[in-house]
Parts: C-alpha cells; structure tokens; sequence
C-alpha cells in the first residue's frame, strides 16, 4: 500500500469558497471492508468539510485503536492526524487543544474505543467540555478484534458469534448529555442527508459535540437480530426535529411561519433552524432531551437529530483562562522570566 | 557521662504528630540554622496520613558541609507521646532528651548515659496563652525558642526570620515572636550549662538557598517554557506541579490577566500522559509529574511516544515502592521501570538530578533533549529531593540561552524544500528525523501519527523490512542521545586507583562521605556519579580502569547495577551492590560500612551483591 | 533451467486477499500435509485489517521434521492482484509460479528460472459455478485439488478432511469436493509434467497432532481449574478466552446447565487484571490472556499483586511492539516489560512454552505456581505459537495429579494452630507464608490484603525494619521459585563443547535446525533452551562451561540476554545475541548465518552484540 | 501501631440474634482526622452490620486508595479486605464475588477513587450489575493528597485552597441510575438516623447497590464556601419520601394509611416501606428518580435517602449463569475432566 495515491485533478471539478475541489478533503483510500458504515460517515465527514471551506490543514484529526479510529487515514489528507492508544484518544485531543485553540479537532472512536476503555477519559472531556467534534462509530461490536459486543450492543441483540448480549447497553448520548455536554446528536452511516448537516452544525458549535452515528459492521454485526444493522437502524431510527442548517455567510431569509421553528446560533454565526413537530421537544433544555432520549429508547427506537445544544457554556480555554494566542506559537521572550527574576526568586529561599 | 559537646556538627530530632503544626516551627529551625551561614540538612519523615500519627523532623548540622543523613541523633525534641520510648531509645549516648514534662517520665525510662532536659511545653502554654486554638501551634514555637538558648544561638535569626514570613500579617508575628521569648526565657531560667551542643555563625554557606526540590522542579519548567501539564495528584510528585502552577501565576499572565500555560487536573495518570503527549504532538513543550504508581499507569503511553517519537517529559518524583509501598518514604526503585517502560524494544532517556539545582537546571534542559531526540525523557526526582528542603547552590539562567526545539520544519522550511519529506526520513544519519507540527502548512507536511509501524513517509506498513529500519534508526537515536547526556562527575582521588564508587540522585551526599570517611581509613575510592541514561562513554571507561566498582543505591535490587551492566556489557562480577532499602534517606555510615565489610570480607565473584547498607 | 525436485521437502505460500475465504481452503491443504504423515508447519501471515488486504499463508513440507521457518518459498499460489509482482521475484530460483491467469501477466514478469502454471481459475468458477456468492470461496478449493495434482497428492486425504469438516452438514461437504475435483481435473489436463516437488505418504508423525498454541493454553486453563477469566480482546490473545469459553461450555455444565466458570469480558486490560486478581485473592484459579499492549496497562495491578502475594496467571501471547507496533505479527519482546513489570523493585515469574504441549503444560502448571508461590505467573506465549497450528505431540493429564493450592490454611488448620498466625510471617523459611480465603472461619485468620507496606501480621507499617524484612523475604521467595522451574532443556553435541546457544519458546525449532545446519559445516554448538524465569542454576552453569554462547531470540534487544547476564551475574561478552527483528517468525537460515559471520569474524569483547538474524 | 487492640469484652454488652455483640463488628482504631466524616460512616456500617446480625466472617470488604478507602480496616475486623490500587475496586469487586457468590461484599471508595480514575470501572461493574454494597464516601476532595478538588466538588464550591472549582460536579447516584442500578441511596454522615437504614437495605438488595455518602473532609474542605460541608449537607439536604426498613424476620404490620406508603420488598426477604408526601416519587421508576434528583440539583439540594430500587434485576452471576456452588469451592473433580476427555480432545486435532 502505497501511501500516496497519484494526484490527478480534473479542472472541472465544482470547488468551494477557498477554491478547494472535494478531493482536497479526501484521505488515503480506505481498507476497510467493503459496504462498512464507517466509510460513509468518513464520506460524510469529507462533504461537510467541503462544504464549509474549512481550511483543510487547520484541522487536527484524532482517534483511538478500532476500525472506526482507522479512517481519519481515509479523510483530509492535507490535515495532520494522530492515532492514539486504544480509549485514550480524549486524553491527547486535550492536551494537542490546549497547545493550539485555534485548530479545528476531529476526533473519531468507536463504541469500544470509547464506550469501554475510553469511559473515564470520556466523561472527563465532556466534563471540562473540549473544544472539538468527537464522532463515535458506533456498530455495537468490536470490529477490528473480529466483533466481540461492545458495551453500546443493546441487551438481546446478536451479532455474527450468535450469542444475544445479556448486559444492558449503555447509551453515549445521554451519558454525555447528562454529564454535561453543550451539543449532542446522534445520526445513522446510512442516511447522508441527515448527517452531514449534523456534522457541519457540531464543527459550528464551541465547545465538545458529541455525534454518535450508528455505523453497521457489515462483517460481524449486521444480522437481522442485531439492532445495530443497517436494516434495524433503517427500520428504527426515530428523527427528532428537522432541522436546516445555515452557514453563517449565508442570509437569514424570514420565509417561516411563526413558533413552527425554533432558530439556535451557534459559536460560528451558523445558526440551526430546528422545524417543530408535534413529538418535538426543546433539544436547548438538557431534561427534555434527555427525557425524549429515554422515551424511544423504551420504544426500541433510535432518535437521531440533534438531540441537545446549548451555546452558553464554557470551553475548556475559557475556564482554564489561558492567554488568547495558541500556546505552541509562544516564545522564549513569552515564557522564560529570565535570569533577573530567577535571582529575585531565589532570594525567597534565603 | 561524658555529654556530647559540639559545635555545628550534630543531628537534632524532632518528634511530632502530624496535623499538629510541628512542621513550620521544625522549618523555623532548620531555615535559622541555614541563616547562620551553617550547612544544615533536614529531613521530614511523615506518615501516609493526614492527621494524628508521628512524624519526625530530623536536622543534620554539620560545618563540614556533609548534606546527607548521617544516621543517628544526638539531639532529640520528644513531644509526641506515642514515640516517646521509641524516640529515648534511639537516643545516642552522650545526647540530649527534651520533652515535654508536663506530664512525668514513667520508671522505665532510666538512661543513665543521656541528659534529660524537662520543659514543661503544656502547662507553659496553657498559662501563657490565652487563646486555646492557638495553643497547640505556639507549643512548638516555644520549644524552638528554649532550642535558641540551649544551642546557644543568634536569637535574632529567629525572630527576623518570624518577621520576614509574616512580613504581609505583621499582627500575626507577635504571637509568634512572643512564644519563641517565652520558650528562650524558660530555658535559660531552667538549663544554664545544660547542653554542650551549639550553634555558631559561619561562613559555609554564600550565596546558596535552602529550597526543595520540588518547588526548583517547577522553576525548571517555567524557565523551560512549559505550557501544558497534565497531571494527576500523588504524593511526593504533587508539589511539582503546585510550584509550576504557583510560578506561572506570578510569571506567565498576559496583559488581560490570562495565563500563558494551562494546567489540567487530569482524571487519572493515563490521562495526564495523554494530555502531555497529546500537547508535545501539537507543538507545545509538555509534561506531567508522578510517582510510582502513576508511572506504572503511563507505561502504554509512554510506548506510544517512544515508537511515534514525541517529546514528552515526564517527571518522576520516586517514592518507596512496590505498588503503594510507602508513599512518604523515599526510594530510587523506578529505573528499571523507566528505562525499560512499555512493552515492546523500548529504551527511555533519564536524567538523575541530585540537588534542587540540578532539578532546575535538568527540568528545564529535559525539554531541549525531548525536542531534540524527539522521544520522552524522564526526570528521576525522588521524594528525599522533592520534598525535602536543600541547602543547595543558587540556580540560574544564561539569557543567552535559546530553547532547542529540535528538528522541526515550519512553513518556509516546508516551502524551500527540494526532495520529498518524510517525517521518518533520517537525512541527518543521527536517527532523529524532522517533524512538523499540526496547521503548519496548507499543502506540506502533513502526515497522520501513529504507534503502529510505520514506514519513513509515516505511511502503515507491516513490511519486515521497513519495521527494521525504523527500529534499528531508534536504537542509533538512542546513540545519539547517548552523547547529549549531561557529563558525569567524576572525582578521583586516586589516580591509579583499584576502588572505584558509582552513585546517582540523592545517594550523592551521603556517598560522598562515606568516600571521605573511607579515605580517612585508607581505603581511597574514585567516584563517577551517573547524571544521565544512556550513559556516557565515560561511565563505561570509568568502570572499566578500576577493578572494584560499588554502585551506590537506594532500591533492593540494585537496579542502576542491572542497567550498567546489560546496557555498557561490563563485567557483573566487578559491580558490587551497596543497595540502601530502607524508605529513609540513605546515610554515610551505613555505607561506609557495607564496603568496609565488604573488603575484609573479600567477595568471590560468584555471590558480588554482596553488600546491603 | 532446473526445476527443483524434492519429495517432502519444500515451502509452499499462498498469496491471497484477506476476508476472502482463503484461511480455510489453506489450512485444508496443511492438514493434508499433516494427515500424510509428514512434519509440517503452516504459517499465517496476515494484516491488521480485517477485508481486503495482502495475506500469505506459508506452509513449510518438511520429511527431516524441522518445524521452524524455514526462509524462501518454492511453489507460490499467486492470487492477490496487489502483491503479485512481489510473490513472483521473492521465488527461489527453479520454483514453480501458480497464478490465476484469467488475467494475463504483464510484459515485466520475465523470470527464466521459474516454472509458470497458469490457471484460469476465475473463468472455471465463472463457468462452473451456478451460485456467485461461492465462487470467491470454491476458487481457493479449486487451487487446493489443483495442488493434489501437482504435488502427487493422496487425495482421498483431502476428500475425507472435507466430509469430516462438514460432516454434521454433509450437503455442504458436495460443492468442495466438486470444487477440488475441478482443480484436479483441470490441472491433470493441462499440467502433467509439470511440477517436481511432490508429497508422499510418510511415517514422521505418529499420535502427534495439529493444534494452534492458543487452544491448547484455553485447554490447560481447564484442566488446570481455571474458574475466572477477566479479559479484554485483543489480537494475537483473544483465542486463547475463546477457546477457554468453549471447553468451559463443553465440559464444565453442571447438571442445571449452569456454568462451572465465570468468563467476564471486561472494559479494559487494568479491569481484567482486577478481575482476575480479585477472584485469586478469593481462593478462586484465575486468569486473564492479553498481549503487549495489555500487559502495560496491567502493569500496576501486577505490583499490587507482587507485593500483596496473589497467584494471578496472565498468559501473554506477544505480538510486535513497540506500542501497538505490528498487532498481528509474532515477537518475543516483551521479557523485559514481564521479568520487572511494575515499579519498585519488583520481579515475577515468566513461564515460556515453545509448542502447543508445553502451553497446555505450562498453562495448567502455571495455577499449580501461582498458587504454591503466592505471586503472579506470566506465561510468555507469542502470536506464532498462540494463533499457528504446529505439529505437536499429544497433551496428556496424569489422572493421579492433584493441585496443589500451596499453603493455604482451612477452617480446621486455623483451629488447630497453636501459635498466632501471621499472613506474611515466613514460618517454613522458604519465603512463602500461609495464607487465609475469605470466610473461612469465624473468629480466626482474617486480615486486610494491601499494596502498601505491611508487617508479619499484615498491619500496615512504615517502619523501615520491617519494610526491609518483607523486601527481603520476596528474594528470598524468588530464590524458592528458582527450584520450581520446569528444567531447562539441555542438548549437549560435543562434551567439551566451547560453543552454546540458548533460546526459547518460538525460536526453539529454528534454533534447533540451525545447531543441525552448522554442525554439517563442523561447527558444533551445545544449546539451552529456557524454559522459566527465574532461571534454574543449570542455566547459569551451563553458560558458564562454555567460552561463548549465542542467545538466540526475536526481539531488537536482546532482551533475554539482558535478563541472563543481570539475573545470573555472567560476563556478558560471553554471551552474542542473535536478534531477529522482522514481526515473521524466525528461520534457521539466517541463525546459521549471523553465526558463520561472527565466527568468522572473531567478536571483540567490546562489541557483543554482533550478530542480527 | 499495633495490629491488634486489646480484646476487652464487657460482659453486658447487647447482643444480636447470632450473639455478637456490637464490638463483634469493629474494626482497628481509626487513623483518620478528628471529626472525619468517614469514621461516622465506618460507625454506621459497624452499627448496620450489627443490627442486621450479619456473621462477620461472611463479609469481604474492598476499597481502594484514599482515606475512605482506609476505612475498611477500622469496621468488620474478622472479616477479610482488601485495599486494591486507587480506583480498582470495582474490578477486583467483580473477581472477587465470582469467586464465591455466597459473602456479603461491601465496597469503599473516595469520590476521588470513584468518579476520577474509577469512573470506567464503575460505570461498568453497574452495567454489569454485580452484588454488592458500594459506598462512596464523598467529600468532593481528595482527602488523603491534601485536598485538590475532585470530580463531585460543585461548581463555585471552594475547600481549604479558596480557589472555586470552575467545573460542574459529576453525580455518581444520577450515573448508577441512568447506567442501570438497581439500589442508589444518599446518605450524609452527619444524619446517621437516616444513614444506617439505608445502608441495611443496601444490603438486602440483591445486585449492585450505591450509597453515596457526603462526608465532609474536616481537614480540608468544610469551609462555609465548600458545599460539601457540614453546614451546607445539612442545611440544604433534602430527603426523599422518608422509609422504614423492616428486616426479613419482622413481621409488617398493616397500620398504615392506605395510599399514604410503598413496600418494596428485597431480595432478602426484607421490606422497605416508604411514606409518600407531597413531593414524594416513585422510586422504583428509573425516570421519576433521575427527574427528582434533578430537580433538587437545580434548587441546589442534596436529594438524600433511597432514591432508586428495582428488584427485578439479574446480578452478574445470573447473567453469566454461573453454577449455584461457589466457584472456589469446587475440587478437581468438578474441574479437570480427566485424562480420557484430553484424548478424545486430542483426536479432533488429527
Ligand atoms: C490496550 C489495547 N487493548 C486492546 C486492543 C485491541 N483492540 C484493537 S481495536 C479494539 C476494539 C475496537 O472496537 P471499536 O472501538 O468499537 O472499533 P471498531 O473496530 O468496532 O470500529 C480492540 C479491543 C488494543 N489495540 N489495545
Ligand atoms: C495510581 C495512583 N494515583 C494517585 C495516587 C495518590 N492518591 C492517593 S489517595 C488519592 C485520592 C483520594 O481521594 P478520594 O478517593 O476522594 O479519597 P479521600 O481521601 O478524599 O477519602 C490519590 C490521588 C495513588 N495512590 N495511586
Ligand atoms: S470489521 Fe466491521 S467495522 Fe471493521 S472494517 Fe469491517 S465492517 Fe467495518
Ligand atoms: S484529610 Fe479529610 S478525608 Fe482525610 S482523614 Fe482528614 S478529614 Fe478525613
Ligand atoms: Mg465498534
Ligand atoms: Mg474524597
């Protein structure tokens, strides 16, 4: 495998507000199975890029061990990315976020990569609340170790092994709404449409946002008794609100009839425009979300939308109050008090 | 009875309970003994608690300048009740037993070869202080004061001394000064004549500062340019990051009063590597302080940052092991741990501080290797030198100095460049390769880190022979770190000499004695003192031209001993292990008469750890 | 050209695309081999990924009975597009190139000395097979009968391996043997002639048996009383727990259809570890399996363990490190990272296994240690022995063997005792104590388990005595293990013999055929193989009668070479390490190779580190 | 220190049903701070265990670092314990009891132990539902390392340092419920009317069984800015429903207002009847516990007493299906199918 692919550009090829073609967002070529859910969210991931002009090498992508912490390989080549060890890749997305505020970071783990090894280190970034987009694969199993259940794997699914997982699952949206976080939502690999706008609003949010996007292992956990397949994740998926998501450049047009939308802007000026429904619910107050999380995850139902955002909190930066330059681009003349001072100290110890 | 008379050379003890604030009229003493321009060593040994057990303070005077512990105690302030036999006990002949007469010596105490000095602590306070919460704290105070006129001391450094620490609460001195009168009155009212020892101003001590390793540590890293901690509190490696927070809060603030550092209180110590790393990956120099423990948690981190080559520093600030060991005892258990951390071919670089100096002045320079060797570096502290105050030589800081943050290409390097880069292409041929950092360059430089085997484009690869050539151009790195390492100190005192004494860290000063003690024996040894790992040619070459080597060390297994022989091939037989596996800091005696044992007592070379001081 | 011409002596490769059926067509044609008669040894090299990528699966034909790697390839069945140019130069010159010639080969494959069997085995699918889905998996069957023909082949050996196969589901054995009779038929049409390698019935194996390391380790934790498994998956151990999860489903029901057995698949490595340790401190026999990256997370648990005296197993199938390095090649790196896990002064016990025998063998025996040692036990296991299938001879039980629990005291040993007991009071003098389960008895034997320091009656203590008296009596504990250690296996070729190797596990086979190999040249080596740590006074002695010893092992360090010279205080110039750093199992051809060289080349006693297979 | 206190046994002492008296039940003497909340935690546990007449023998207690996590030496003294590494309890925990299911377990940690390093581990041995008791004595500090903040310390809450923990607290009773739990319970070790009956029921319950326990840190964290303090744990605890805990021996009466209370009954045969009042919830609905613990966390009170029960739930043991005889009671017989079995084995490897 080489890790270049030949650079053919075709001139015709749309481009965005920065002149770059989505090809400029593209990574390495996957190798993960064919049809796996992953690949498409990584699809995903690269449109939304595009589409937002973001600066492909202002972006720090970071991940985990797994099949899904493989792909940030497969996305923004021009981008620098790093492979943590398995479960701690929140640890490194704070320290390499508290070197530079100014990055954009991209994180993508499993449900095993986050949900068993990396629980701690999880429930302690939302808590500090990191400034970054964490994008969790989630296919129920391992897939890399060759699909053992993952603690997101609902209690009586099956995977490939046969076996109905007997342990209760534990769902990442909640936990991080409850401990916390200021945007959360939850998408499926296999619907586009929904997801790249949910990913577009999470790189607008300030903050940690959390998208949890159910990602079918077509190789070990795509049964029929799986809830995590493609056919159950179609047949279940649940949306909340609607939403359209507006770049910040673009205009506000007022063409909506009055209290049927609720518009939330976000830290960017982008600003999402959630369509009210009658079993919608206010996704900025933390209980409701949490409460219409629980009601159709007892109705066997996946929610998917964004399911929380609340723009008024802290970052870490902003709690830590650090100076406003990146950390890494300060120097000497910053940082060092030099030898008169260090004489001035010393006398304290006289 | 012949008491013990001296000047500037004995041991004073002080028997406390902790929680009982003993510790800042103990430290009252000990700073007034360094005033006095006298070399002075105190040593705290306290409890794994928080309140209510014993802890004693022990406080080596000695003229000569020997800063190690010197074992016994000649001298002992006995105010704990739970310790009080112990502490009579372990008295040495000739010395001095102040306690708290209050209450009355039960029958059993009946030491004819000592000198009893009864001050009755609790009825001088309750009579003298009116305020009853203030009692318990002004009782050591009084004992200081009564010190002041049995060592016959300057009692004007005391009471300058209250006033400097209060300088901001002058109100809160008063008391203070008044209890140090009380006890100096009592004292010389009660015990003309009584004690032989004393205390004179000299003239040992110019221009040095009594400080802790730890606060230096934090220094280190403020002039090194720390921006990004992570870390996780455990005793004694806490008060490493409590300095660098103290530090950047005077030192580092911008002009909107926002800090030029952050510092995370990580949930455990895999986090706290991982934000290091994490933070050393993105460019800013990083680090976190542990301890055993912690050390052992970030082993799986620490194999990351060695095969994707970040520079990360770690500070590890030793304590008496295994597992949880004995959290406030000292120890110098982790080299094997750190040298060889992780899974896997893995080899680390440490730098052996034995001062707060070099604590400075080797924290700070830790972060030029890392940058340079682009590979973690770990800083061997222990809690002897941690957390332990140090009469020890000024730091200081050429302004000339620029940081070295190594190999790394920015954006118009990137531009300028005519071949393709390859973050593991070694074109210097020193195995260290150039980086870049993450948002340098919109079209260059890119490439994704990982920990598995990559090739020198950075691209995954299970190709045998590309996995080869990074892990022997890691072995040449590890060459070239071999010849950035700080020199060892080296003394001879022979010059054809046969006897040869490796020590490092905190193991220096009392080593250094017991050298001194044997040569006045005639037994004439020369010493190297290991200040970095890989280690120096020097080291193999000082080995090598004596015929006798004794490695001087505070751990069971003789750990430094294992590493110089697998790491320089020296002959096993030829290293003879002093190993010290106390808790307590390692004392000249004891030393001096492992190896005096061991040279009557000639070693086969079949059984050479022979010694255990 | 000459073609080669060998009966039973020849490596076979497959080169295939993972996740595409191959494995089982393979191994069908190994299994062959082995029903045959005739030693041989299948090796699956394979990527870190799961669909799509380059895998080969190696099958060294060996009548002589060598089972290591042997070097080289003679016949390739090329069917992976992505390596095929690299499948046709890496061929040994006179061998026999067999592609899938649906596709023609470019105008730059224009070897001369190899032979090409081209055969259209997409187009035979294409057109023989009504149902898609099969074809991708019958064309591996298809090449399989192909080989029969080629190779001379008995084949009702493979048409009876697929009915036993599919033998509860016979209606799927039909579309394989159809599929291996079209191969056969197609190459006796188009290939008569053509190949001159071939395989002949054979007498070499008689009871042996093909079993991949990992099953037989699975095994010995059944029969060795295993009742708790704490694990995490992770490549190459995973199928060990598999395995321990079937044979406990097999043969550990209770009539209720309850398990005899609690398998827990934790959150993470340091949980399985604690689960694991958990159920031994509770007077279960349990285990956990990992790899590299396992075991340095698991790291500080192991202290707590050494130091609180729990008998916990951990089976380390290595992989290649550093970091998560090469998840799915084999290594034997981690000596080190096991011999000193954890910081402080720490040292376990290390079992090494070379064939899946032994694995049973020294898993089973493993909880027999733990438990008479009160200490952890790691079984070093590695990725080729755990997950390759190697010709073994048959495991065996000894009816009559009864486990021995070590010391541990019932209810009525605790009654009868007359003086008090004292969880670490070393009353046998061999430095293990007796120990208590939890509940035992009322009144009698309970005490509190730590990490941190504790006396003779498990009371936490700081007191340096006895802090120093329980360090010590963990050396003394590893000297009593010393005894406990399977010997070592010695095979001595010439009595006055000057030369030596040692090694162990994996790179026994090899090691073995290069001792032959060198011997024909009149190089004669005695050899050593280890089989524990620490190591048995043979080990030393044998070293010691011999003026230079090759340590022979597949890491970059040398790691047990290291472990030699500081655990047995040897010379190291004595002892050459020949490190084969490649991720592929070590073959006899290159030990034979470094060590001509270094023969040649006398070492000089300052560089000993020479050679590198 | 000595090991062992003087054994000095008055002869009057009351005694429970297996004629232990309360002193049965103590530990070593304390080493913890005068006027720690803890050692009031340890009585409690001595007094519950007392009460409940459990054998002392028959009980293990596990903990991990910290000065909570000291205290197991100071209660059951003739029960067997063990101090794991800081934040492993639970692991060891879960070995531990699937060693031998028939012991009571009682675990205790430090909030630091907990909801930090531990916070992996423990949202998993609840997922995984393991019997035990797991007392988490919580004083939002690390006590033993001289007082940093911990992950409980609310937001603006301010120890002995003075400077406000600018991160929002984790709540370990809300995380067990929404993880699954099957008994969660506060206590505050200033109220040990309250204190000791929860713990009782704590161990009738079958499964995993959390009493958070705020106990001030004396040393350093009961300042009046600290809400982890005395003063504030008791002017701003706010009980449940309050309840009566009826051992399984007692016979219930039937005096009670129709309406007005809820049993449960445990799985020891013990009920806990609990009286309804205007604010009062269902606690054995997992919804109405985490809306209610909410809805005080907003008000700034600490819901104290059983906030959560469900009976129904399988314990680890019955999700593994292990086998009824303890696990480390079995002999070679039940374990080593014997050499016959191995050569049958062996066959299906030629
Ligand atoms: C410390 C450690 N333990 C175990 C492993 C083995 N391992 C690799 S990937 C993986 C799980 C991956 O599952 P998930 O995060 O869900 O990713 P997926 O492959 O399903 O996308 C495991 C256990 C490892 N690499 N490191
Ligand atoms: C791996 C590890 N890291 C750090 C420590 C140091 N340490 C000891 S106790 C403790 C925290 C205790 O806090 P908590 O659990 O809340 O208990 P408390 O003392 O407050 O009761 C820490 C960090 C340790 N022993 N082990
Ligand atoms: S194994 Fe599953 S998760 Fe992994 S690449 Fe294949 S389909 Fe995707
Ligand atoms: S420090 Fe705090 S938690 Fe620890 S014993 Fe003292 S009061 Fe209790
Ligand atoms: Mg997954
Ligand atoms: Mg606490």
């Amino acid at each position: 495998m080489s890790s270049r692919r030949p650079v053919f550009r075709h001139p015709n090829l749309p481009k965005n507000d920065l002149g770059y073609t989505r090809r400029d967002y593209e990574g390495l070529d996957s190798t993960l199975c064919a049809g796996c859910g992953h690949d498409s969210i990584t699809n995903a991931i690269i449109q939304a890029c595009f589409e937002l002009s973001i600066e492909p090498h202002r972006v720090a992508k970071l991940s985990g061990i797994g099949c899904s912490s493989k792909s940030p390989a497969y996305f923004l080549g021009k981008s620098h990315g790093i492979n943590a060890v398995h479960g701690r890749m929140p640890s490194v997305a704070t320290g390499a976020n508290m070197a530079n505020k100014d990055l954009l970071y991209i994180g993508v783990s499993g449900d095993g990569d986050t949900a068993s090894i990396g629980m701690g280190q999880f429930v302690h970034i939302v808590r500090r609340n990191l400034n970054m987009v964490y994008i969790v694969m989630n296919n129920g199993c391992y897939g890399l170790t060759k699909g053992q259940d993952s603690a997101t794997a609902d209690k009586g699914s099956s995977s490939r092994k046969g076996r109905p997982n007997p342990f209760e699952a534990i769902d990442l949206c909640e936990t991080a709404v409850q401990t916390g976080a200021g945007f959360v939502a939850r998408g499926f690999s296999g619907d586009k449409e929904q997801l790249v706008p949910l990913l577009k609003a999470a790189m607008g949010h300030r903050g940690f946002a959390l998208v949890d996007v159910i990602s079918p292992c077509v190789t070990f956990n795509n049964t029929p008794a799986s809830t995590k397949s493609y056919h159950w994740a179609r047949d279940h998926m649940e949306a909340t609100a609607t939403f359209d998501f507006i770049p910040s450049r673009q205009e506000i047009t007022t063409d909506y009839v009055e209290g049927a939308t609720q518009n939330v802007t976000l830290h960017d000026g982008s600003v999402i425009r959630l369509h009210k429904t009658d079993n919608s619910f206010d996704v900025t107050q933390r209980w409701s979300s949490l409460e219409a999380m629980e009601q159709c995850r007892e109705k066997g139902q996946i929610l998917t939308g964004i399911l929380h955002v609340n723009e008024t909190l802290k970052d870490t930066h902003d709690i830590l109050e650090t100076t406003d330059k990146p950390l890494n681009t300060l120097t000497e003349k910053d940082l060092c008090p030099g030898n008169q001072v260090l004489t001035k100290i010393s006398e304290n110890y006289r | 009875m012949k008491k013990l008379n001296r000047i500037n050379d004995f041991v004073i003890r002080f028997a406390n309970v902790n929680g009982s604030g003993s510790a800042s009229a103990n430290n009252l003493f000990a700073k007034a003994v360094f005033r006095l321009g006298v070399p002075v060593s105190p040593k705290n040994i306290f409890p794994s608690n928080i309140q209510g057990l014993p802890t004693w303070y022990e406080v080596r005077v000695c003229e000569k300048g020997y800063l190690g512990r010197r074992g016994g105690y000649d001298f002992i302030v006995a105010v704990n009740g739970q310790t009080l036999k112990k502490d009579y006990e372990g008295l040495e002949s000739g010395g001095y037993f102040f306690y708290d007469s209050t209450k009355s010596l039960t029958e059993d105490y009946t030491r004819k070869d000592i000198t009893l000095i009864r001050m009755p602590l609790t009825d001088i306070c309750n009579r003298e202080i009116d305020n009853p919460k203030l009692r318990p704290l002004l009782k050591n105070i009084i004992y200081v004061g009564a010190l002041a006129y049995l060592l016959d001391m300057d009692f004007s450094i005391l009471t300058d001394s209250i006033a400097k620490q209060f300088s901001k609460k002058p109100k809160l001195a008063e008391p203070n000064i008044r209890a140090l009168k009380l006890g100096r009155e009592y004292a010389s009212e009660h015990f003309a004549h009584t004690c032989e020892l004393s205390l004179k101003r000299s003239d040992k001590l110019a221009g040095h500062i009594l400080i802790d390793g730890n606060t230096a540590t934090g220094l280190g890293a403020l002039y090194g340019g720390a921006t990004v901690a992570g870390w996780y509190p455990i005793t004694p490696s806490t008060s490493v990051i409590e300095a660098f927070d103290k530090f950047t809060r005077q030192y580092r603030m911008d002009e909107s009063g926002k800090r030029k550092a952050a510092i995370i209180q990580a949930e455990d110590e895999l986090s706290a590597m991982g934000i290091a790393l994490g933070a050393a990956w993105n460019g800013a120099r990083a680090f976190t302080a542990t301890s055993g423990p912690g050390v052992s948690l970030m082993t799986e981190l620490l194999g990351l940052a060695y095969f994707s080559e970040i520079p990360v520093v770690l500070i590890n600030v030793q304590r008496a092991g295994p597992s949880t060991g004995m959290p406030t005892r000292t120890q110098q258990s982790d080299v094997l741990a750190c040298a060889y951390a992780s899974h896997g071919d893995t080899k680390h670089v440490l730098l052996f501080p034995c001062d707060p100096k070099e604590c400075f002045e080797m924290t700070a320079e830790s972060f030029d290797l890392a940058d340079r060797l682009q590979t973690p570096v770990i800083v061997m502290s222990d809690l002897d030198l941690g957390m332990n105050d140090h009469v020890s030589m000024p730091m200081e800081w050429d302004d000339a100095r620029r940081y070295d943050r190594g190999k790394v290409l920015d954006r118009a390097a990137l531009d300028s460049m005519v071949r393709d880069w390859g973050r593991y292409l070694d074109s210097d041929n020193d195995g260290i390769c150039y980086r870049t950092y993450p948002g340098t360059h919109p079209e260059k430089g890119a490439y994704f880190t990982r920990g598995s085997s990559h090739d020198e484009y950075a691209a995954y690869t299970e190709d045998t022979d590309a996995y080869k050539r990074c892990m022997e151009r890691l072995s040449q790195k590890f060459e070239t770190a071999r010849d950035l390492m700080p020199a060892s100190h080296i003394q001879i005192n022979a010059n054809a000499g046969t006897l040869g004494a490796v020590f490092y860290g905190t193991t220096t000063n009392a080593a250094n004695e017991a050298i001194e003690q044997l040569g006045e024996k005639g037994i004439v040894l020369n010493s190297l003192r290991v200040r970095g790992f890989p280690f120096k040619d020097e080291v193999r070459k000082f080995i090598n031209s004596h015929d006798q080597v004794f490695v001087i060390e505070q751990n069971r297994d003789g750990q430094m001993r294992t590493l110089l022989i697998t790491e320089l091939d020296l002959l096993p037989s030829k290293l003879i292990s002093i190993a010290h596996v106390a808790g307590t800091p390692i004392d000249a005696l004891s030393i001096t008469r492992s190896i005096e044992a061991l040279l009557i007592d000639k070693p086969k070379p079949e059984t050479p750890k022979g010694g255990a001081a």
